[in-house]
């Protein structure tokens, strides 16, 4: 184990699977100075045949991805969450459709890591947190992590991974710090949530960046003798059910906590699953925390009042104890 | 160019093999044996057969909804393309594609896509890979003279320019897009000018004419297997056939004229071959006779071979999502 | 009132407001020849100034769109659900975006008519249900009519509403007959669910395409003495929320039927509204009924099976009754 | 072209009012008075300056992420645009778009857009409308030599020649897209060769000198007015500064050389358009003097401007969303 950066977490799960795998190679848009943060010392060791600056064509190199991947080689793409609309078609109608369209034949080994910018006054352009959207579309596996230690892990198993996933990761985080296994072979598993705080009174699941609030009203909760259970799902494509269920089967509450805009969220989705599969374990009402319906303000005097935070997550406990 | 002389056999039998088989799909389409949408290819075919022969089973293409003459001029099986279109199990994708959807990834046939412009980026990072790789495998792909104004086009030509990649770029311009004239949405005179903005080779061949294809096609494979880059070619065709078949039933009004349709059929892909061959002491006009026939023989054989083929059974919907599979929600 | 085709019903709405209204103009592939089915005569009365057949550059004319929006047109756009992937950013960045980021001085008066064209083996390619994403980004008005009466009066609605919207049009309902007010100005409001049947055991809320088979079902119901109250929203967003609470705190069960796919689809938003805001009316579990989390395939042997149908509704709404 | 001694002045002046908003800005942003990127365009003002004073105020422009220097030389209000990077009340967008979305609709500026290459596409459905309406308004976009390679570009230039659209596309060749060279992205030698894949002029600018760009723009409104259709234009130019204040501590390594910086210095757009005046007898070296002096203290004015200003109020997060208002969820 060693304290590591959230980013540099990913830099080292990078360096380690493209010194495994010479088939795996990385493209992106001024990554060879990392300009981004997490591609640091890759041309270097690597070269620039496998590291590629590309030109400003999102769409042209996602698709560009995801046909070297179907002959043979394992691409990971570096961009932004806010670029992905300029992208979108190669992203949905190849990378998600082709291997179900062609019957089976088509292999995706293609991993995408996107960083979710928000937060900091960057606005409405580059501040999207996009995922729900990608949930929607079967074909794509979808990662959210939330520690150093699941950001190196889960990148690694994507980018062993035989499908195209999509690793979202929340800029929010980029400056944490954790405990990361030495091991080069430090998988994390999709589709297993982590229980990060066990408790018997509420339930609480909180998605990427909202996963450090969600730990913060507990902690605060814990003091006001409120016992919550935080559970990361980790990977939102699969979804690990069976331990947000058997959570709510112990508690009977639910507050999902999701930095996603509200409507359509994987807050939603997991409030509709507990609402049609735990339903007789529930004893009130479940509580979505998720940012409001509007765009993302540039003014840092309205920006961070759209998020879920640690106030309105304890509230939303708060009101499942009240009913 | 000295052509061997099987290959200028071959290239009279993947036309006609592909003329046939749209006629074949015609009638059993009209017959209501299938109903979902197909875009015959009829008229085309020296485009696709002159450019696939010039490559080696090796080498990738990918198309778009215009979708049988492709994998049928780069060797695909004609029993499992005519299955898949009638959703059967024994069909290229096992009936989850479809017509617009034939793939054989065993002999280099990415997949045709139902989005149009949406093949080019992929085909292009194909040929990524080769250089990546370090291999010599060229990657090509088919579009129309509609798919060249979307983005995607734009984007993978230009990445294939700075990037060097073994890409052949092949527009099939068969003057429309639908009912709409490329002279009205395409702002050049030949899509295959644009190849300047791209720093390649533009290139402008008769797309009736499967010699022409194929010779413009080997120096673009030629160039791309030396590490020189990627071609834009651009065959001048045109479709017979509506734009997909029961289309006529739906549109309002003509966008084209019948003696266009007419002076466009005295140039026939098939004819000009044929005669070129009986003329060069290559075939007889037997000889001729006997391929339209043999392969409008195996086309009714694929016919038969897909009506006999099994529906696919309802628990293999949620086959074929991952590689790596996760429970489905 | 004239029993009218629903399709026919739109070109109706786009001639009166064509009509009405000089700023407003029409563009889309083959629209002069109507390919679609929607557009016929709207060249020979409008010209080909207000009649525009587009190159096939989806993202470059919806961006036109909202260009032309913001200096005082009012632009109609035909296009397919599943070809608005390439066009995504324009949707995203430009239309729902701009009015919120430059603090309200963007007016965005256009309208998007959206085929989806599922269920009748057209495949991966051509076969999205996607409102749910665009419900997930907040700046558009989303429309799902499914009633030839309804695809006039909203679609008119739409044409003269100052926000971008999307009407998409259930391909299935195409075909489908029904009265249609003769009046000019016959307009159906935003957010006003429609109770199309009334019912006191199980509220059934259905979307687009799921309408008629909740209706079908809820006959078939009433036969075996259940009585169904089938609600169709009409409007995704704003969604009425109300006529659903209500429904739910009079039956105490609910079933949401939409033709997405069933993660983060609007029935798990509505779901999740009901899980949240519903609970205590709630005697059951609430069940989702939506398309399967698989690509869309060609065969008919499997298609059919994916979407939500009577049969599956019926199902659903035995298991909120058993419980 | 004989151009009017006032707006030969006014190029100056507006290229001051940029130079030194943006170092203000620069101050300001380093000592912490707000945080978010912003774009500098010093180095670059005579490309927006020189095409900007070439259209009316009831033309349209659209820009980029590079976005101070285009409404400014538009004639917006530096008090609003200063505000809005302090994320205020009185700001351009009261603070909801902040440094890369300053608009002001009420003299034709439809606003700056962060992703790159989006706005190229509303500027030609400016242009659309205009010719729809048989207005004369003209319309114009900024954008980077990067942004060229995105297919956005590509769809517009050719909608708007197929449709013969008075839009004016803008490229600013500033060599650079962030750290990355556009000799090794952009396929051609200059974006401006690929108006010949579109139809249209492709016109190569000194980008460093302002009348240079204003007498191409002349042409191109001219040529958009009467009808005849888009021009694309690019002015070679060069960023000073870093792509966006604070990434000097972030990326690893350099892209470009001090000489390379140094030379392009030696052609200061500002410099060179001051010592033609001071030349030709229009202004002296102390009136040239005053203009950057005025123009400071206007900036140094809209900074006071902009501390002055409130923030806006929680409950307005929630406004703005809607022309025709509903309920939020
Ligand atoms: C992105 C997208 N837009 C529109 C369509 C509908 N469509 C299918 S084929 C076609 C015309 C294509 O024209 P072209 O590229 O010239 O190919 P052709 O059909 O002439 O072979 C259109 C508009 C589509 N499938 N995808
Ligand atoms: C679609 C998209 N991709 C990437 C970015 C990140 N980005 C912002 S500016 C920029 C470079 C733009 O270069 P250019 O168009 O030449 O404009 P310049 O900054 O040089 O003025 C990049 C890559 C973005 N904002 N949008
Ligand atoms: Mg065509
Ligand atoms: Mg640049």
């Amino acid at each position: 184990m060693t304290q590591t950066v959230f980013i540099e977490a990913i830099n080292h799960a990078t360096k380690e699977e493209m010194r495994k795998d010479s088939n795996v190679f990385i493209m992106g848009e001024d990554i060879t100075l990392s300009v981004y943060g997490a591609t640091q010392d890759l041309l270097s060791e690597f070269g620039d045949t496998r590291v590629l600056d590309t030109p400003l064509s999102e769409n042209g190199f996602v698709g560009a991805a995801v046909g070297a991947s179907l002959v043979g080689k394992r691409p990971l793409v570096e961009t932004v969450s806010s670029f992905m609309w300029v992208a979108m078609d190669q992203f949905i109608s190849q990378a998600a459709k082709m291997r179900y369209m062609f019957g089976g034949q088509a292999k995706l080994p293609v991993t995408f890591r996107v960083s979710m910018l928000y937060g900091s006054g960057a606005a409405a352009h580059h501040s999207d947190r996009n995922y729900p959207m990608f949930m929607n579309m079967p074909g794509m596996k979808i990662i959210v992590p939330s520690t150093p230690a699941d950001a190196k892990g889960l990148l690694k198993t994507a980018i062993r991974d035989d499908d195209p996933c999509i690793v979202f990761e929340d800029g929010n985080l980029y400056g944490t710090r954790g405990e990361v296994p030495d091991d080069d072979d430090h998988l994390v598993p999709f589709g297993v949530a982590s229980i990060l705080k066990p408790g018997t009174d509420v339930t609480i699941v909180a998605i990427a960046g909202g996963v450090i609030h969600a730990l913060a009203a507990a902690k605060e909760l814990e003091s006001q003798g409120v016992s919550a259970e935080v559970i990361d799902p980790r990977t939102l494509v699969p979804l690990d059910k069976k331990t947000i269920l058997d959570s709510v089967e112990k508690t009977g509450r639910l507050v999902v906590v999701d930095p996603a805009h509200k409507v359509c969220s994987a807050a939603s989705e997991i409030s509709s699953i507990v609402a049609q599969e735990g339903f007789w374990s529930l004893q009130a009402p479940i509580q979505k925390v998720a940012a409001e319906q509007v765009h993302i303000p540039y003014s840092q005097a309205l920006e961070k009042l759209i998020y879920p935070d640690k106030d309105k997550i304890i509230s939303a406990v708060n009101n499942t104890l009240e009913s | 160019m000295d052509i061997n002389k099987d290959i200028l056999v071959l290239m009279l039998e993947r036309m006609w093999l592909i003329r046939n088989f749209e006629l074949k799909v015609m009638e059993v389409h009209s017959a209501g044996e299938f109903a979902a949408a197909a875009h015959p290819y009829i008229g085309e075919e020296a485009v696709a057969v002159g450019s696939c022969l010039a490559l080696k089973d090796t080498d990738y293409i990918a198309g778009n909804h215009r979708s049988h003459g492709h994998p049928i001029a780069k060797g695909g099986d004609i029993n499992r393309a005519m299955a898949e279109l009638y959703g059967k199990v024994d069909g290229y994708c096992k009936g989850k594609g479809g017509s617009m959807h034939l793939a054989d990834f065993s002999i280099g046939i990415l997949g045709e896509s139902g989005i149009v412009g949406s093949s080019v980026p992929v085909a292009t990072g194909a040929g990524l890979a080769s250089k990546i790789g370090g291999d010599d495998f060229v990657s090509m792909v088919f579009f129309g003279d509609g798919a060249s104004n979307q983005g995607a086009c734009h984007e993978s030509m230009n990445l294939a320019s700075v990037w060097n990649l073994p890409v052949i770029f092949l527009c099939e311009n068969n003057q429309f897009a639908v009912t709409t004239s490329f002279k009205d949405t395409v702002a050049v005179d030949h899509v295959s000018d644009r190849a300047a903005a791209y720093n390649m080779p533009g290139v402008l061949v008769d797309g009736q004419d499967c010699i022409a294809m194929y010779e413009a096609t080997v120096q673009a494979v030629d160039r791309a297997r030396k590490g020189e880059g990627p071609t834009l070619i651009e065959g001048l065709t045109y479709r017979y056939e509506e734009h997909s078949l029961g289309l006529g039933r739906v549109r309002r009004g003509e966008y084209r004229s019948q003696e266009d349709i007419d002076e466009w059929k005295k140039r026939d892909p098939i004819h000009i071959h044929q005669e070129r061959l009986i003329s060069q002491g290559i075939l007889t006009t037997e000889d001729c006779k006997k391929i339209e026939d043999d392969t409008m023989k195996r086309c009714e054989d694929a016919v038969e071979f897909a009506r006999n083929s099994e529906f696919p059974k309802p628990e293999e919907v949620f086959e074929d999502m991952w590689a790596n599979p996760i429970p489905l929600p």
